[in-house]
Parts: structure tokens; C-alpha cells; sequence
């Protein structure tokens, strides 16, 4: 039991913590926010040069041969200040499936390699609108063999596609629409013909995308119908990162509103000077606190051999922060009265950023009836 | 004790429903079934609509072309307006100036306004906060200074919502600094077209535009338009605050969203099932109903208080505390139903069900339930103080 | 929709309040629970004398005919001071099964009089080991015809049983362990042959059973295999007057906590100053006036012809009271601190009384089901 | 980063498992395990077997007689110690009274005292709390007046837990009436045999006698039991407050109340089937689960903190809310299993299984647990100001 990070890990940090401090100011976002990408391909290639994007992908794959913890570091400092780079969809979850694939080592290395010097942007499509959160429910065929497929069907809220150069798609080749066996995952182009996108901005400040698939041509990764264990490593992996970015958002969020009770004042005095406020305040600390433990928690069980333990891990870690992660931002909005109610306050914007925390890769319902199968 | 209606009541309920479901127009219907808020020219509209049958302002008295009703009637009227539908304009003109001109008003300036406001020909909007004050009403700093026959007005207002609609603003201004803070206050009412008005738009974060900041700039009015005594306007804002506050608790729109969150959660299909055989979240709508069957009851207990001459006082802030937090609490189930789709962003219906174009966006807007018109915070500081006596 | 007491609803308020305020005080209820029946045989026959027993129990049966808003006012009042008396279980449950179950009029007619006299004691026998709160999961036998069954196996938790006279008891006579159709009710002597109790003292103060049927001789109630109808409205009856105790007891408990913080003094002042705690008897109090609300909502609905209108609102009543009666006797104590944990302060047992209502006719989970499975 | 244990840690486990098994009476686990607390003779029973192993007082120094383990040694050996049933006896001597001799007793005192208390052959108690005083520890009034070589005590102490099994007592008195409260405080150790001390046992409402008020009526002490100077005992409190605490959060006994209740929610029928399988009965659990996960690895994190040289300090306040919430509501969940055997009352396994036999009694003692200690509101405060600079 060992709590202390190495020196390159720190330094990592002390990096990463840095850049988000001096160069990803509120206002600084607020401009991207206005490109049409909605996040900057500059600061993308930067994060490339400073091997932040390989750093927690195996060596044989061009990474740093990181562990989670690496992954965590980067993900807590960038849901500290909302980074709009698409770190989340193409690193931790699309370069992760491509490791993870079995399947043909040289084309997944090539496109790992080009993911993490930054030259490719690949996003995952999984939630179908009628999935839930099942991973395994699964209505996308794909039909074909060896070296050709072709999907059918609908992706919804593919974040980041409408820049992504390609897809990892699940499909159905096999099974009923709930059946673990029987998917696969697939590599599409972005232009590819019967590939059609409805675009739309996020909430949290990105782009996304639903997708339909017309006969669109695809290639197998890994083995046919053996998709569902490597797409639920790849959702648990980036569970575990959004939680890292939930925590620091909480952070900033619990900062902010400590900073505005501390200056603000109401009939004469800081209203800090409430007690009622104080104890609230003291509940967003031990929410951020806590929250910090899980995060730990389930950075460190990624590494398990066991493909339950890992799950219960990431369920309990989803489950406990999602209302902690809604807790702090209701509160942060609340205390901060009308200006956090305002688009000109980041306040605002940490409390959209951690609503959708909430409902991405499993609700807290969801990954409370799932830890407690695992655990019963 | 009795729970029924009587065979009367239940009649008009009849009635108000025929009426509704003849005059009111679809578009309407759909965006307030969405949460949506209307605009300008859509508000004026149905408002006039509801005028021409006298139902523009059911908690007026008579005398000023109000309804007259009984607690149980509005009660019913309001279930009934939700049932069908029907949007719940908000009229500043309606809600907050219409009372305090039957109470403080001069004959002129009721008879200037009244007609007006009742046919929503202006549009009135609240100049009450000010930027730094928050629940700190009082410490306003809006200054008017009388110059011959004009209030000559400087400084500013925040939170004013719909000031890019207005025609006309009511506002408190402070009118001397001498005693104690509330004692230098007036109520006074100002034309948005005056020069000087500015108004900077604050969107919120629904990613809408619903509030501004107003500046007044040396705007100048004439001092008939000064309501009750000059440094007595803290009186007329209180007066507001304990005046009989039906909606307070918004049961009726609390019963509507839970009916239709219900039939959303039947048709909404998540992993092979209708999201209301979830049971966990079936439970969290039940237990949504049954915080909300105690707060309806308790709304009629201060409603029959209130009709037998008890003024409701510090209960209402009991109303709006459980009030707010069962809206918000079904606007949270509701983006929770929505799962992913909480992600687009102002794409309504574009990206799925149109049911969940706005949920999000109610959700996050609906935050400012508990902060403005009193902060929960400070409704429980008025009942420790006024009820328990701490 | 009216809220108001009638006038002779308000005189009968009137008395039965001051009877608490004067003779029901703490301290005489010490005393009466050093007797052995843990309640005053005296002050039940003053009850009978009063009118309080028939109050709401049918004129064709020697009752006053009032209505179940009586039996409210009577059942707050007796929480208010945690009267230990056996009103709930005779007047309110037995008598009314009697009252509601089919049968020989003459036979009921007699034993409804002798129970508003205060000469009969009887007790309902309804809960079983594995029954949960599902009144039809009955795995107690009967078997006979006519005037001769006998009774087999076991019964819990029978509060009051010790002083009981006769008992009322749900029996299997047809179908499968949880089938509504089949179990009936009868009535079985004290002292009939075997018989057999195993005595307790209970948390709240008061005295109950479990109790084994070996061949014991019963009187069939009303139609052999339609019990079930009969109990579950009574219960829903019963439930609804514990729900008027509890409001009862939380009334009490937050007033003693409310003048306790303002008398009460730390660090110089008195604690009903500080802030937080000023807003938590501020939630105590909003919690004992929706509990009101739910009250008079469920005493007004029993009278419903409609049998699920009258579910759903005692579920419903059930369901929201439960918490916030916990929420109360938690917070009285906590707030009151050490001497809140002791025997000798009223509050613990208050405390003791509202743990027990929680857990009474159905939990909240239990009733929460109820509800939303009437109400879907 | 790393969540493992070493094989070394996990070697020692497993040999406090096998000593714990071998020298555990039945007995003793079994009132443990249904929660009960043990009598004075099974606590002498049990703390002399400990000490015959030198397991009786894991926090102490090595040179004291202490185990000298490490921060994972300690977290392990709770464990096992829950894991087994074996009970977890809270003496005074060990937990409050070694640590103060430790850092500020003489010689004498520490020859005297340490080592019986190590054989549980004095039973301490705790004279801190007064009436009236409640979470104000330093209004204390109890007064001390030296007199010659003695010290002459009046006054009275109350919440003394065990004070009816205890062989002596420490405790602060008041010694000077000048400066701040906190300034005339010493730290006396008393006799219970001497003449002047009385004790009134106070029923909890479990029904059971675990506390105390405590009369000291010109109770005579030599002054050499006096520790540290005089005027500076409430230093001597505060030492134990910042002092490591270990077990504060409660973390290996309440995985072990979870273990158990889950086992119990399998084997419980409710209405035809184990109540593990209704769906809200086991997502609280989880829930609770879920919520331990959290505080444990805070723990953890603490501990870590500690073993490299930072005082818990604040911190432990988090733990101490946490903790105990997660006592309560494990207990809470154990009452609501129960259903109906929640009613009989002292009355062990005589109504239903013995596992229901003294739930609600753990559960109506176990609201003490935010009461003692600094209650959550004081712990409140302490982070507010500790922590946060509020």
C-alpha cells in the first residue's frame, strides 16, 4: 500500500499542473470555445510534443509505458480547468481499444504511433439509443469477413467525431441485441460513403455527433464477436479517467466557491462569516477529499488481473463520486447565487461539466447495482 | 375534514377545461410542454388571450378586473392550466406590480397601468437587485434625487429579467442615507425608453437569455411616477413578500412534470426495457410524488389558513423551500431519463426524442429556483426567526 | 376541500389534549411502566367512561359513529405522550376487523360493546417469521368447517398479547403460503388450550408475543377465505393511526429540542443561536408539518369506497413519514447530546417510540413499492 | 502508487489470524460478534490474553511495551481482529491515559501505572465531561485545591463510561479560576476506593448501563498524581487530540458489520425470499459498501501521511464524521432486516434469531457515537477553521 507518487510521476504532475494554470485560463478557453473545432489542434500537437498523449500507452506501442496513475495525473489537471482537447476520446479510449484489440499488430501500432505524436484523431462510437449503458446492447450490424464488413445502423453522442479522421465502432456480428458475445469492434473512416453525421455542439463546451451507418466499409479489430471484454477494458479505463477529471473539476469548483465566500460580503460581513456556509463548505471539501480517495482507488485497481475486481473497482469509484461530483456542483451555483447562475462565471461551467459527468458511461444507479452484483 | 370538491367546483374545473382546450394554440401548448420559455410576441399573445375572458389575472380582487375567486377555484384553474398545457407567463406586471397599485397606488397611476398590464400592452420588468447585494437587498445604492418636478436616476440593476422585453421597469431606489439602511428606500417607476436605460444582456447557463444588467444613466422621470411616500418603498416591497403568494409551492406544475416524466419514463427504452421498470428509478419518482402529495397538502392547509384571514407569513417560505426542491429534483430525474442525450447542446429534438431537447437546459436554468425571490438560505433564516422565534 | 374540525371534533380534541398535557406526564408513565401490564387498567376503563374508545367505531355497534378524522385526533394526541394503553391494538385494529369482516352480527355486535366498554382486550395476531409486511403470506393453518377449526403454527411480534383476552388471527384455510384468496380470520380464547406465548417487554415501553397455535380451537370471522380484504383494510386503518402517533411524537420531540437550544448554553451563549442549528430545527419543524399534512391527507382518505385510492394513500403517507419521523428522533437527540442517550430524559424515548414507527405495518421501502405499483 | 500489500504484511496477517484463532474463547467472540459489550471480568479475560502476547496496546512505543508495528501492521491486525470476532476493548488506560504518561508523566507515574495498565489490572475511567458542559470541555468546574501535599477535589463528572467497573480515574479539574478557561486546567490522576467518591449510574437508551455521574466530595490525592504541571492539563488534553488515532474511522469494523449484514440478508426470508434479493434493500447496502470504499482509502491516505511525519491534525475530523455515519447506517439497515424484531426488548434470541437479539440496542448506543468525542457539529467546526480558514 504505497500512496506516494514516483519522480517522474511527479514531475509529470508538476507539468501538467503548470500548463493548466498559466496557459488554460478561463478566458483562454473561452476563445477556443469559439473556434469551429471547439478545442485547439495548436495546444493538441503541443500536449504530443510534451509526450503527454503517449505517456500512459505500452512502449511497443510508441508510448512511455505509463500506468494509470499517469493517466490519472493528466486527467485530474485537465478537468481542472475543462480541456476541451479530445485527450478523453482518442487516447484513453481509442488508443486504449487499439492496444487492447487483438488483431494485427502493424496496423495497430502505426495508428497508436500516429494517435500519440498527434497526427490522428480517432473517436469510439458505442451508446445506441436504446443501449443504456449495456455495453452489450448492441443493435449496429456489421456483415462481411476477413478484410470486409459493412455497417448498419445508428451511434449516438459520438463526442468529438465531427473532427475525427476515423471510428472504432461496435457492432453485432453475431447473437441477440443484448448478448455479450457476438460483438466487434470495427475501424471506419470518417469519409467513408454511408458514413453521415448529425453534428452538435456539448454541453460541457465539445462537439459530438450521432452517426448513422449505410453499408459503410469496415475493418475488424481483433477477433469477430470477441469485442465486448476489450470495449469494457476501454469504458472502465476511461471511467476511471473521467472520475481523475471529475475530481478536478470538484476541485476548482470547491476552491472558487471557498475564494467567493471568503471575499464576499452580505449585510456587512464576508458571508463566510455564516456558519450554515461554513459546515457547507466543509461538505464540499470532504466530497473533494473523498472523491480524491476513489480516484486513487481506482487508478491503482486498473492494473488487476482480475477482470471483476477491475469492474467493482471503476463501479464503486462512478457510483460514490457521481453524487458527490452533483453535490459539489449544485452547491458551488447555489453559494455563489445569481453569478454562478451566469455563463460569464467558469462556476457555470464546472456545474455543466460535472452534470454530464454524472450520465456518461454508466449512471450512478447503474454502477451501483453493478458493483453490487459483483460484490454480493 | 372533508378532501372532496364540491359538485360547483368541479364543474368550473369542467369549465376552465373547455375553455382551455378551445383557445389555446398548439404552438404554445408544445413549447411549454418542453419547458420552453415563450418570447416576447408569443407571451403578449396568450396573455391577451387570457384578457379577453378576464382570466389575465386571477389574484386580482374584482374591482381592478381580477377574478374573484375562491382559493379552490385558482387552485383548480392552475391544475387544470397544466393539465392542458398551457404556459405559465410570468408577468412582472401581473404577479408583483398589479398588487402593490390596488395597495399604494394613486387613482392615476391605477388607472394608467391597470388596463395596460391586465392586456399585456407593457411589459414590466423588477429592478429590485443590484450588483453586490444578493439576498442583501437593502444595501442598494441606486440613487434618485429629486430636481424640481423629476427623480433624476443613476446607478445600476442586475438579474432584471426580461429587460430586453420591457417597456417599463419598477424599481426601488434609495432616495436618502440617512437612518437606517431600509429607511431611504422609494419605489418608483421608470419607461425603459427613457434615455440613459441601457441594458447588457447576462446569458445564463442554459446558454440562454433571460436576465440583464440595466444602467441608469441620469434618467429622468417625472415624480408622479413615485408610488406610496418617498423613503417608504422598503414597506411596499415588504408588502409584496407576506401578500397571498398562491403558486409559491408551484404544485400544480410539480404534478404535471411528474405525470409526464412518467409517461416519458414508459416510452423511453434503455437496455431492452421501458426506464420505469427500473425500479430504482421508479422509486425515485415515487418518492418525488409522495414529497410532493405532502407539500400539496400542506398548500391547501396554508391556502384555507390564509382564506379564513390568516396571512400565510413565514409558512410561505416553508412552500418555496419544498416547492423549489421537488422542481429541481424532477428536472435532475428528468436528465437523468435522458442519459447521454444530455450532452447536445440547443439541438432541440435534433439529436433525439424532442423530450429531451430541453431537459438539460430546464435543469440548469431551474438552479436559480432556490436563489432568486429569497434564497432557501434565507427562507430558512426567516423561519427560524419568525417561526420558532431563534 | 375543507380542513376544519367540526365542533364537536374540536371538543373532543380539546379534552383528550388536556387529559395528556395534565395526567399523561412523563413521569406518570414511569410509573405505569413498573406495573406489570405496562399500562393503566384504571385509566382504560376512564378512557371507555370517556367515549374515546367507541369514538370512531360504527353506532350500530354502540360506537359514536364518528369518522376515521376521530380516531386521528385521538391517536395524536396518545403519541404526543406515548400513551401506552392498548388503544391501537384493540379499538383500532380489533375492533375494527370486527366491525369490517363479514359474519354473525350478534356475535361481533357483542364483542364490539364489550371493547368500547373497556372490558374486552383483544389483539391482532397477523405478522409471521417470513411474512415481511405482506399480509397475505400467511403460513399459519386452520382447518374445520362451521363453528370448529383449529389453529396451527406461529405468530410474532402480537403487541399487547400478555393482557389480551381473546386474540384475532390470520389463517391459512386454502391456496399457496402468499395467495390473498384463502386466508381467513378467526377469533381464538386467551386461554384456550394450546396456546402458547412467549412474553416480551417491547422498545416503546409496552408488553407483546409471539404466539404457537398447537390445535388450538378458533372461531371462524366472517367468509372462510376472504380474511384478507378485511385485514388489509384494517391495517391501512391502523396504519394511518400510527401515522398520527408518530406526528404526535415528533411534535413533541421537536418541541422539547426546540426549547432545549434556546435554554441551553455553550461557550457562553445559548446553543439556538448558532446557525446550523437553527436551520435543523427549522427542517424538524418543516418535517412535523408535512407530516401534518400527510395525516390529515390519509385520515380524510380512508373513507374512500375506492380500496386502492385508500393504498395508495396510506402507502403514501407511510412511505413519506417514515424518514422524517427517523429524521426527528435523530436529530432530538443529537441535538440534545449526552443527555439525549439517557433513560432519564422523555427525548430517548421518543427516540425509542418513532425507531419502532419506522419499521411498523410496512417500511418505507415497503410502502414506497406499494404506492408507486398503485399509482404507475 | 501501488494497492498491495507486501508479502511480508501479508505474512503477518495470516499469523495474527492463526493467533487469534488459537487463543480466542467461544465466548467472547459471540457476544462480540451480536454486538453486545463485554463485562469487566471478559475484558480483564480478554486484555491479560492480549497482554500475554504483548497485542495489548498496538499504538504504544515499543519501549513502553508497545507493538512498534507499522502503519500497514496496524491496519492489518484490525482487520483480522474484526474478521475473527474478536471484541474490541476500549480501555481507557490503553487508548487515553498511555499516551499522556508517555509524553508527561514522571518515573514514578509510568512504572506505577503502565504496566498495569498493560495486564488490565487497573480499570481507568475518564473524568472530562461535566454537567452543563457538554461540547464546551473547558468550562470545566470541578475544582482542586492543594492542600499541603494533597489536593483537595469537589465537584462532579459526568458521561464517566465504566465509571462502576473503574479501579482510579483521570480527569481535569479547574486548579485556578484566573486568565482564559483554558488556562487553570490540571490533569489529576484519583482513586475510586477514596473516600468522597460516589457514583450514579445513568441508563442509555439501549436499556443498559454503560455511564455515569461521578460526585467528588473532598476526595483526597496526593499531589504526586498530578501529570504535567499545574494550570497546563488542558495542553495535556489537546496532546491526545492531535494524537494519532488509528482507529478513529472505524474502517475494519464496519467492513466487518457489512460482511455480516450482508450474510444476514441472505439467510433472512422476507415475504418468500432472502432480503439480499430486494433490490432497495441491496443497493443500500451497496451504497454503504460504496461509501466505506471511499473513507477506508481516506484512511489510508491519512495513515500514509502520518507514517512519513504529518499530524492527522483537521483531517481526523473527517474521519470521525464519516466513520461514524457509516456505523449509524449500518445499524440503521440492521433495525430495518429486523422488522418486527425490532420490538422485543432485552430480550436476546428469545423472540427471533439471535442475530436480531441486540440489533436495536447497538443502534439506539450507537447515536452516541456523533455525540462523544467532539460531536460532528464541534468536528464541523474544527475543519471549518482548521482546514479551510473559515
Amino acid at each position: 500500500m504505497d500512496f506516494s507518487l514516483s519522480e517522474e510521476q511527479q514531475l509529470i504532475k508538476e507539468s501538467v499542473d503548470k500548463f493548466i494554470a498559466k496557459d488554460y485560463v478561463f478566458e483562454n478557453r473561452n476563445k477556443i470555445l469559439e473556434t469551429e473545432d471547439r478545442f485547439s489542434r495548436d495546444l493538441w500537437k503541443q500536449y504530443a510534443e510534451l509526450g503527454w498523449l503517449g505517456m500512459a500507452l505500452p512502449e511497443e506501442y510508441g508510448g512511455f509505458g505509463g500506468s494509470a496513475v499517469e493517466n490519472m495525473l493528466v486527467s485530474e489537471a485537465f478537468g481542472s480547468a475543462m480541456v476541451l482537447e479530445p485527450y478523453l476520446s482518442t487516447v484513453v479510449m481509442a488508443a486504449n481499444a487499439l492496444v487492447l484489440a487483438g488483431g494485427s499488430e502493424d496496423q495497430k501500432k502505426e495508428l497508436v504511433e500516429q494517435i500519440i505524436a498527434g497526427d490522428l484523431l480517432i473517436s469510439v462510437a458505442y451508446a445506441e439509443a436504446e443501449s443504456g449503458y449495456n455495453l452489450a446492447n448492441v443493435s449496429v450490424t456489421a456483415n462481411g469477413s476477413g478484410d470486409s464488413y459493412s455497417l448498419n445502423g445508428e451511434k449516438i453522442v459520438v463526442l468529438n467525431a465531427p473532427s475525427a479522421d476515423k471510428f472504432i465502432v461496435s457492432a453485432r456480428t453475431s447473437g441477440e441485441q443484448s448478448d455479450q458475445s457476438g460483438v466487434s469492434l470495427f475501424l471506419v473512416d470518417a469519409n467513408a460513403t454511408g458514413v453521415e453525421l448529425t453534428s452538435y455542439n456539448t454541453m460541457d463546451g465539445g462537439r459530438g455527433a450521432n452517426i448513422t451507418f449505410n453499408n459503410a466499409s469496415a475493418t475488424l479489430l481483433g477477433a469477430e464477436g470477441e469485442g465486448f471484454e476489450v470495449l469494457d477494458q476501454v469504458i472502465d479505463i476511461a471511467t476511471a479517467a473521467i472520475c481523475a477529471q471529475a475530481l478536478g473539476a470538484m476541485n476548482t469548483a470547491f476552491q472558487r466557491t471557498l475564494e467567493y465566500i471568503k471575499t464576499r460580503e452580505q449585510f456587512g460581513v464576508p458571508i463566510g462569516t455564516f456558519q450554515v456556509l461554513q459546515h457547507r463548505l466543509v461538505d464540499m471539501f470532504m466530497a473533494v477529499e473523498a472523491s480524491r480517495s476513489m480516484v486513487y482507488m481506482v487508478s491503482m485497481s486498473l492494473a488487476s488481473d482480475d477482470a471483476n475486481e477491475r469492474r467493482a473497482a471503476v463501479s464503486s469509484a462512478k457510483a460514490f463520486m457521481g453524487p458527490e461530483a452533483r453535490k459539489v456542483a449544485q452547491e458551488a451555483v447555489q453559494i455563489h447565487g445569481g453569478v454562478g447562475m451566469t455563463e460569464e462565471l467558469d462556476v457555470g461551467h464546472y456545474f455543466r461539466y460535472l452534470t454530464l459527468f454524472c450520465g456518461t458511461f454508466g449512471s450512478t444507479d447503474y454502477h451501483l447495482k453493478r458493483f453490487a452484483e459483483l460484490t454480493q | 375534514m372533508n378532501i372532496d370538491f364540491t359538485a360547483e367546483e368541479l364543474q368550473f374545473k369542467e369549465e376552465v377545461r373547455e375553455w382551455f382546450n378551445a383557445n389555446l394554440p398548439a404552438d404554445l401548448k408544445r413549447k411549454s410542454e418542453l419547458g420552453i420559455a415563450l418570447n416576447k410576441e408569443e407571451t403578449q399573445t396568450w396573455g391577451k388571450i387570457l384578457n379577453s375572458n378576464g382570466w389575465a389575472a386571477i389574484n386580482w380582487p374584482k374591482e381592478y378586473g381580477g377574478t374573484g375567486w375562491s382559493v379552490s377555484q385558482k387552485h383548480l384553474f392552475d391544475e387544470v392550466r397544466v393539465e392542458v398545457g398551457a404556459p405559465n407567463i410570468m408577468s412582472m406586471g401581473v404577479a408583483m406590480l398589479g398588487p402593490v397599485l390596488h395597495a399604494f397606488g394613486t387613482d392615476e397611476q391605477k388607472a394608467e397601468h391597470l388596463p395596460r398590464i391586465l392586456n399585456y400592452d407593457d411589459w414590466w420588468c423588477q429592478g429590485y437587485s443590484e450588483p453586490g447585494a444578493g439576498s442583501d437587498l437593502a444595501s442598494l445604492k441606486t440613487a434618485a434625487k429629486l430636481e424640481g418636478d423629476e427623480y433624476v436616476v443613476n446607478g445600476s440593476k442586475i438579474w432584471t429579467t426580461y429587460a430586453h422585453y420591457a417597456d417599463k421597469m419598477f424599481c426601488l431606489v434609495r432616495t436618502s442615507t440617512e437612518g437606517r439602511k431600509q429607511e431611504g428606500i422609494s419605489f418608483l417607476l421608470l419607461d425603459m425608453n427613457d434615455p440613459g436605460m441601457t441594458v447588457r444582456p447576462i446569458v445564463s447557463i442554459d446558454g440562454e437569455h433571460h436576465l440583464n444588467q440595466t444602467f441608469m444613466d441620469d434618467v429622468r422621470t417625472h415624480k408622479s411616477n413615485l408610488v406610496h411616500e418617498e423613503n417608504k418603498g422598503w414597506t411596499v416591497a415588504k408588502y409584496l413578500l407576506t401578500h397571498e403568494r398562491t403558486g409559491i409551492a408551484g404544485v400544480a406544475g410539480s404534478k404535471a412534470a411528474i405525470a409526464k416524466l412518467k409517461a416519458l419514463a414508459k416510452k423511453t427504452i434503455v437496455d431492452g426495457k421501458p426506464a420505469i421498470e427500473n425500479e430504482q428509478f421508479a422509486m425515485k419518482i415515487a418518492q418525488v410524488e409522495v414529497d410532493l402529495k405532502a407539500l400539496e397538502y400542506t398548500n391547501f392547509r396554508t391556502l384555507a389558513a390564509s382564506a379564513t384571514g390568516g396571512a400565510p407569513g413565514a409558512e410561505s417560505s416553508l412552500l418555496k423551500i419544498k416547492g423549489t426542491q421537488i422542481q429541481q429534483l424532477l428536472a435532475e430525474l428528468k436528465v437523468e431519463l435522458a442519459g447521454y442525450l444530455a450532452y447536445p447542446w440547443g439541438t432541440l429534438g435534433e439529436a433525439g426524442p424532442e423530450d429531451f431537447g430541453h431537459a438539460v437546459a430546464s435543469y440548469n436554468f431551474g438552479r436559480a429556483s432556490t436563489i432568486y425571490g429569497g434564497s432557501t438560505e434565507v427562507q430558512y433564516n426567516v423561519m427560524s426567526k419568525g417561526i420558532l422565534g431563534l
